[in-house]
């Protein structure tokens, strides 16, 4: 435990994430009008352009019918790893360090899971008839086709989604009960709600315990089998550069990674403008950082060995794909790619990197835009250099696609400021139990007596 | 007339003493209300049983039937030849009961949660706002003013800062 | 929102309220016609439902295309649906050009022109009839009319139009009909620059042809051999295909014949051919074509032992100055090899099935480019009072150097037939909108037939769209304006046919049933034939072998200031540019280069490296007569000091889909022309290459036109033990699932 | 308990494909293609395939469910060009079909890879699993500028936006077929009486159809040929589509 912390006391967490909660500043209201408008303009508006005008509206083509919807939904899936995921794996084996960060980082997954689903809504040509693709009773006695990956991932994802959500709201149950105690009006309201009627009885805790625990570890595998399937979406095609037994691994990595990376950068957002310095550390930032080092190397050797597998099957299909990712059109992305999340990360090697809060920002910052661009490349370069010659092509993201993505990216930083004043972005018992507890002996009130 | 009385201690230790007392004393089951989990409560109050894992595991069972079921029972509904392969494919659908399985554990598990917590809280129940920040409450429900008087004592001597005389329905 | 973006427009099911009375709801009907998107005259039967038409299909019984159609044929739709069509009479209201029409009723519009006709004074040949090649009765009546008015000056136009193949055959067999090319039975095809796949004569039965040469029976495969600078479609399906140095194709089939008499030729003229053919020595010949001596020599072996071998010569190789000598020489070859009259041989077709031979037809109204240059310029000095043009687009498929459309601005009426606001219309002052093919009476005897006569009806499929008018009814109209009663009685273009199918039947012996019956199974089948056919002699006249001889092609234009050779070829698609208005044709990508919507120039890639160009530079190609601009597209089968360009493209009207794309590569051709036939040299115009620095990359549908290994195109030498393995009939392979 | 398990080996059965009344095939002869474009047209013409415009095709976005391919071998003067008409496969493992969520894609009782257009969500996932690449997308309303649509068949319905469409081997044709065939008490369609548009068409008789189920109908025959082969044979689509081999003297 840091030195700074030690004067904490209980009551001072309590305080500290009500005032998160309650007091807002104008720059508060600023960025979250910013942020709705922009979500607004860039993400919704031309949605309804493209609903009326048809997918023509995006730049795809035949053969590139996929586009960047379909990664910005791998990236967002990708993004809400780690998340929900690294809370877990952190709870089971307890680690102290976990417990600052963790609530937000489900947030995270959280809200990147919702907006990956809109970016599903926008992807397919016909989003008024989506809901066809969820299995339930009517009148065409028509249902999904369950052999369809995409119907794996239809059932992943909702899973993930509703296990996420469980997951949050349960480790703040106890939170709400002591924000329900020092709010006032509709808030008081809603967190009486919200808390059940917690009362933070030893059975509730050990309940909590158990269930928690419980939670934790179905969602481990949950999580892992999600990004899986999302890979198989791909991999179960046979378009060359697609068809890879290693892309389950490849894209489960890549996921950790980027949701790692968005991590920090959420941290270091909370650190600095919701005044949790106490709580988020340089200790964080410097396990974070090993955590990434370690993804990132990783997540390279498995490139390397797609470049190695594609190269030495020497089919002409492999071949000529890997010489497009390497050298053709889209080929400066590819190497930006491998900057950003190859050569940059290693900078985390100096400790001083690691603990200082500015560079780790702008490193999160640059791995997720490499891992955007993997994802880009993913679905642009096999699309384009498949089977027959006749049918190669380009693929270029036309504007409304870019404002699309720029308006996902809102469109989560709304969901997240609402957030934040909802929910005790840190955990206030966890934080407490990281805290020691109150000795023994004569206390300030019996002084007074 | 029934009531509670009610310890408020500074410090965990102090409160899970008092319980101990309590309990030695012949009282009921003392309950102790805390800020954080406290260690070490089922050492001086005995053990606690949950049966959430049972939950988790038959809904976890359930799920994975229930999967794998939805995914063959409905495509023998209404068949659909595609690609060659089986109408009931065994690999996929076996992906679909994993799903199902976790989905249904999870959704079981929080049921178990409710149930045994005894969650949501419908009437009042003894509450002291202070355990939510950094007091420990010891709870003990006492049958008369005498068994009240002796409860107080011990949770007095051990070391509560404040001893509430409780009624059955909140304070 | 999202509520209107899934709205759809309300549409009626119905298009009728009153319905005519073969219509029924659901009920398909089939129509045998004719078609009209091409001289070749297949027959075609049309599906309608709901009283309109819904897809045009090969007539199974007509022997040209025996059931089958191309895309020309197919698009034949969208000329009667097209949006652009003209839907009422015209009269020009500002300057001419200024595309300012005033609509007019037909009895106005008729009586204009009879006016201008009746005034026209008769005896002067001052009245001018363009009509487009047009064959059958419908031909018959406009002789009938000119006559009437007294005016020689009748003139079929069609920019496609063999004149050299017909003076070749004329000369060499005294044939004024075209033979009919047996490539079905043929076992070895020597094509000398015809595209007969594609446009040539009649490329839908050439293609039958093909294929039932290549596959159509066991014992033997025919082999193709096409001979072209160019890489035709003929070319892409030939086994082999020979570059010749433009125009010396005839040189090339001098020299082969010279290796046939060589070769122990035994025919009872064989001195007077081998002293016809001394100059064309193996080595002289190979050194002018620059084809190989070997392949020269190898060429005649396999051609004098096929079994049996026909030799075909036209397109570019009969569009030089030294044409018709050039296919005389193609010719000889099926003399020399005495496949003539033979099946797999040339077989001269019979005196196309007709009535009315009372009319003296000149041997052939067609016009070549001398004609048009004649009537330009007689136009220019105002021997011309009216100009009826029906159908023809001269203004789009005469070069610059005619003048053809600065010579019209002296032609004091100009009256258009056409269905269409083509470059030509769009100068008239009087427009009578003609009835597409599939609105109209008519009938066609296909020209070059099968090697017996044929004749073909066809009839209107869909009652008419607009308010215009059949052809011939609009003549007949004129007619009865101008009062030729006696001569011309007939109130409408079909009682016309009728009477001239009433001869057909009354010749027909014995007469079976009534007249009726017989012009109801005619229209019922869509086509009549008679065994009528012709004795082929095989003599040839000892002058003319002794006038065999191929003179050197001579080019417009210097070596120095003009590398190139230009080498227009007609695209699938576009035909002489009459497809341009034609979505469908519009889209359908070019087969040897994928590109659609729009023209391109083609050139080989080492000669673009060497002038530093890359596909989709833009070209500015200059000859003596003028420049058009046209993005550069690198074709591997082209000679190195040619380039290609697609005829069609360039329209600057003629409708939304035509206007305004590409350009057109018959404005810059020199006026030079084959002195014997008269008709343009279109390949005789050399060109200058420089790009301007502009980029205008053509649309196209392909992507790597190469096969990078990957066995997409699999390829056997025929043997049928190399052939490799036969693929599994029934049932599938068990699926491989794990579990 | 016996009909549980006897449905369970009925459903366990791969392919499932031996029940269908009938196993459409198309044999392709390269050696007579002469690649002239009239199946494209007659595709176009019998199945209301629209007319996206230059922009459209700039984009890439043509809509030709029958597209003719061009492959080029060696260079000048020894250069070849082979034409090969490629269109929906058919196949009988269809990577298509499987990874459509919704079923708008599947094996219809004919042995046909049949698209159901009014079930489709658009997810675009056929046309990437595809590896013939022959599923079209509407990425728009198309419309006929009038009269044009007057042209429209009205057996085969009009795609809206967001709809994958493919080559149906004119199934509309192939449903007459069959019911003239009740109406003159006929059990099946005898071999001939059904060609779809693009064979009806081909002026060189490259194209075959019929049913290889019929031992001794045409198609049958022309995939016994030695020269027959499937293209990408290698992914094990197990395709409908026969092509033979064009036949090339220096090749082999």
């Amino acid at each position: 435990m840091p030195a700074d912390e030690q004067s904490l006391q209980f009551s001072d967490v309590n305080d500290d994430v009500v005032r998160s909660l309650v007091e807002t500043g104008r720059n508060y209201y600023i960025a979250l009008g910013v942020a709705i408008f922009v979500t607004l303009a860039c993400f919704f508006f031309p949605w309804f352009y493209q609903l009326r005008y048809g997918i023509a509206a995006a730049g795809n083509n035949h053969p590139a019918v996929w586009g960047t919807y379909l990664a910005s939904f791998i990236f967002w899936i990708g993004l809400s790893h780690s998340g929900t995921l690294l809370s877990c794996v952190l709870h089971i084996t307890n680690s102290e360090w976990r417990k600052a960060m963790y609530r937000s980082a489900e947030a995270m997954t959280l809200f990147s899971l919702l907006v990956a689903a809109t970016m599903v809504m926008v992807h397919v040509g016909r989003p008024w008839f989506i809901h066809w693709a969820a299995p339930y009773p009517n009148q065409m006695e028509l249902w999904p086709n369950f052999r369809s990956p995409l119907l794996f991932d239809v059932m992943a994802i909702t899973t993930y989604l509703t296990g996420s959500l469980i997951f949050i709201y349960m480790g703040s149950i106890p939170d709400f009960a002591a924000v329900r105690d020092r709010t006032t009006g509709w808030r008081h309201h809603m967190y009486v709600l919200l808390s059940l009627g917690w009362r933070g009885t030893d059975t509730e805790w050990h309940r909590l315990g158990w269930a928690y625990t419980f939670l934790a570890v179905l969602i481990i595998p949950l999580a892992v089998s999600v990004h899986s399937i999302v890979s198989w979406d791909f991999a179960m095609s046979i378009v060359p550069g697609l068809h890879q037994t290693i892309f389950a691994p490849y894209f489960v990595v890549g996921a950790i990674y980027s949701g790692t990376a968005g991590i920090v950068t959420v941290m270091f957002v909370l650190r600095k403008y919701m005044g949790f310095e106490h709580y988020i550390t340089k200790l964080h930032f410097d396990n974070l950082g090993k955590l990434l080092i370690v993804l990132s190397l990783i997540w390279t050797y498995i490139n390397v060995l797609e470049l190695f597998t594609g190269w030495y099957s020497g089919t002409s299909t492999e071949y000529e794909q890997l010489k497009y990712k390497l050298f053709g059109f889209y080929a400066p992305l590819y190497w930006e790619m491998i900057l950003f999340c190859s050569a940059v990360p290693l900078l985390m090697l100096s400790r001083r990197i690691r603990t200082s809060f500015f560079p780790m920002l702008l490193i999160s910052i640059a791995v997720n835009i490499g891992m955007y661009t993997e994802r880009f490349l993913i679905v642009a370069t096999t699309q384009v250099r498949q089977y027959l010659p006749d049918r190669w092509g380009t693929y270029v993201p036309s504007l409304v696609e870019i404002s699309i993505i720029v308006g996902s990216l809102a469109m989560f930083t709304t969901l997240f400021l609402l957030f934040v004043k909802i929910f005790p972005s840190v955990s206030i018992y966890e934080i407490k139990e990281t805290m020691d507890a109150p000795k023994k002996g004569k206390s300030e009130w019996q002084a007074t007596h | 007339m029934a009531s509670n009385a009610l310890g408020l201690f500074h410090d965990p230790e102090s409160a899970l003493d008092a319980a101990g007392r309590l309990k030695d004393a012949g009282f009921a089951r003392p309950e102790i209300m805390s800020p954080i989990p406290i260690h070490g409560v089922e050492d001086v109050l005995g053990p606690k049983k949950s049966v959430i894992k049972r939950f988790t595991l038959f809904g976890g069972i359930f799920g994975g039937l229930a999967g794998f079921t939805l995914a063959a029972g409905t495509a023998v509904l209404y068949l659909h030849p595609t690609g060659g392969r089986p109408i009931i494919a065994i690999p996929p659908f076996l992906i679909i009961s994993y799903e199902m399985t976790i989905l249904c554990g999870i959704l079981a598990t929080v049921l178990g949660f409710l149930i045994s917590a005894r969650f949501p809280a419908i009437r009042e129940r003894i509450y002291v706002p202070a355990t939510a920040i950094d007091k420990f409450a010891v709870t003990v429900p006492c049958d008369s003013g005498e068994s009240y008087g002796r409860a107080e004592t011990i949770l007095r001597t051990a070391g509560a800062e404040e001893v509430q005389r409780i009624g059955e329905d909140g304070p | 929102m999202l509520a209107e973006t899934i709205k759809h427009p309300v549409e009626h099911l119905f298009p009728y309220s009153v319905p005519p009375e073969e219509y029924s709801p659901g009920m398909v009907t089939w129509y045998n016609s004719v078609c009209g998107m091409c001289p070749a005259g297949c027959g075609i039967s049309v599906r309608t439902r709901e009283g309109r038409a819904k897809k045009i299909e090969g007539n199974p019984l007509h022997p040209v295309n025996q059931g089958r159609l191309c895309a020309l044929g197919q698009a034949g739709l969208q000329s009667l649906y097209n949006p652009d069509r003209l839907t009422a009479p015209m009269q020009r209201q500002g300057e001419r050009g200024s595309d300012e029409f005033v609509q007019t009723t037909w009895e106005e519009g008729l009586s204009a022109v009879a006016q201008r006709l009746e005034m026209a004074d008769r005896h002067s040949d001052s009245v001018v009839l363009l009509s487009q090649g047009v064959r059958g009765h419908f031909a018959n009546l406009l002789e009938l009319f000119m006559r009437e008015l007294g005016s020689s000056r009748l003139l079929h136009y069609d920019f496609a139009h063999p004149h050299s193949l017909h003076a070749a055959n004329k000369k060499l067999f005294g044939e004024d009909q075209l033979p009919y090319y047996d490539i079905a039975n043929s076992r070895y095809l020597l094509s000398f620059g015809a595209d007969y796949l594609n446009n040539w004569l009649s490329p839908v039965h050439h293609s039958l042809g093909f294929g039932h040469s290549r596959q159509g029976d066991d014992s033997a495969r025919g082999r193709f051999v096409q001979i072209e600078p160019k890489m035709s479609i003929s070319g892409a399906a030939a086994d082999e295909w020979i570059p010749a140095r433009p125009g010396t194709e005839g040189i090339l089939a001098l020299g082969i014949a010279n290796r046939i008499v060589e070769g122990g030729y035994t025919g009872g003229d064989a001195e007077d051919w081998s002293a016809a053919l001394t100059a064309y020595s193996l080595t002289r010949v190979a050194e002018q074509t620059g084809v190989p001596a070997e392949t020269i020599a190898r060429l005649a072996e396999e051609f004098t032992h096929a079994e049996p071998g026909l030799a075909i010569g036209g397109g570019a190789a009969g569009n030089h100055t030294n044409g018709v000598d050039t296919l005389v020489a193609v010719n000889a070859l099926n003399y020399l090899v005495g496949n003539i009259g033979k099946p797999g041989g040339v077989v001269f077709n019979p005196a196309p099935m007709s009535s009315r031979s009372a009319i003296d037809r000149p041997s052939s109204r067609h016009a070549n480019h001398q004609a048009m240059q004649d009537l330009a310029e007689n136009a220019r000095q105002g021997g011309v009072m009216v100009l009826i043009v029906n159908n023809a687009n001269p203004v789009f498929t005469l070069p610059q150097s005619t003048g053809f459309k600065e010579a019209l601005d002296s032609i004091p009426l100009i009256v258009s037939l056409s269905s269409f606001m083509d470059e030509t219309t769009a100068l008239a002052d009087v427009v009578l909108p003609s009835h597409t093919y599939l609105e109209s009476w008519g009938d066609d005897m296909p020209q070059p037939g099968v090697g017996f006569s044929v004749g073909s009806v066809s009839q209107p499929v869909v009652s008419p769209l607009y308010n215009t008018r059949a052809t011939g009814d609009i003549i007949l109209g004129l007619a009865a304006k101008l009062g030729f009663r006696e001569a011309i009685p007939w109130a409408s273009m079909e009682d016309f046919l009728k009477d001239g199918w009433r001869e057909i039947y009354a010749r027909r012996s014995p007469a079976s049933d009534d007249f009726d019956s017989f012009w109801r199974d005619v229209l019922r089948s869509g086509v009549l034939g008679e065994n009528v056919r012709r004795e082929s002699t095989a003599a040839v006249d000892k002058r003319v072998i002794d006038g065999i001889g191929v003179a050197e092609p001579e080019f417009s234009g210097t070596n120095d200031d003009y590398p190139f050779i230009l080498h227009p070829y007609m695209a699938t698609s576009m035909y002489d540019g009459r497809g341009a208005n034609l979505p469908w044709m519009q889209e359908l990508p070019d087969p040897m280069t994928s590109i659609v919507y729009g023209s391109w120039i083609e050139m080989n890639p080492v000669t673009a490296t060497e002038m530093g160009v890359t596909d989709g530079d833009l070209i500015r190609v200059t000859s003596e007569q003028g420049s058009i601009e046209v993005p550069l597209v690198t074709f591997p089968a082209i000679m190195p000091d040619v380039v290609a360009m697609p005829i069609g493209q360039g329209h600057d009207d003629f409708g939304r889909y035509a206007r305004g794309r590409g350009s057109n590569p018959i404005q810059i051709l020199a006026p030079t022309m084959d002195p014997e036939s008269g008709s343009l040299a279109t390949s005789a115009t050399r060109v200058s290459l420089v790009t301007t620095g502009k980029r205008a990359e053509p649309a196209k549908t392909g992507g790597v036109a190469r096969q990078l290994g990957r066995n997409i195109v699999q390829f056997t030498d025929g043997s049928s033990e190399a052939a490799g393995h036969s693929t599994k009939v029934n049932g599938i392979p068990i699926v491989v699932e794990p579990a | 308990m016996a009909r549980f398990a006897a449905g369970w080996r009925k459903y366990r059965k791969p392919g499932y494909y031996d029940e269908f009344d009938y196993a459409w095939t198309m044999s392709i002869d390269l050696d007579r293609c002469t690649g002239c474009g009239a199946c494209v047209t007659a595709c176009q013409a019998e199945n209301n395939i629209p007319i996206v415009g230059e922009k459209g095709i700039r984009n890439g976005r043509e809509m030709q469910w029958m597209r003719v391919e061009r492959y080029w071998e060696g260079e000048y003067p020894n250069a070849k060009l082979s034409f090969i008409p490629m269109l929906c496969q058919h196949c009988d493992t269809a990577p298509c079909e499987t990874v459509c969520p919704v079923s708008a894609t599947y094996h219809n009782q004919d042995g046909l890879n049949v698209q159901v257009y009014n079930r489709c969500i658009g997810t675009r996932s056929c046309a990437v699993y595809c590896p013939y690449e022959v599923r079209y997308f509407n990425y728009n309303d198309h419309h006929w500028p009038k009269p044009l649509d007057q042209q429209l068949n009205p057996d085969v319905s009009v795609r809206e936006k967001g709809v994958m469409e493919k080559c149906t081997f004119c199934v509309q044709r192939i449903r007459q077929a069959k019911d003239h065939a009740k109406d003159d008490g006929r059990r099946r369609v005898v071999d001939g009486e059904m060609q779809p548009a693009c064979v009806q068409t081909c002026p060189a008789e490259a194209l075959v159809f019929g049913d290889r189920n019929d031992a001794n109908s045409k198609v049958s025959r022309s995939m016994n040929d030695p020269r027959a082969y499937h293209v990408l044979e290698e992914l094990n689509t197990s395709p409908s589509v026969v092509y033979l081999k064009k036949v090339d003297a220096d090749a082999g």
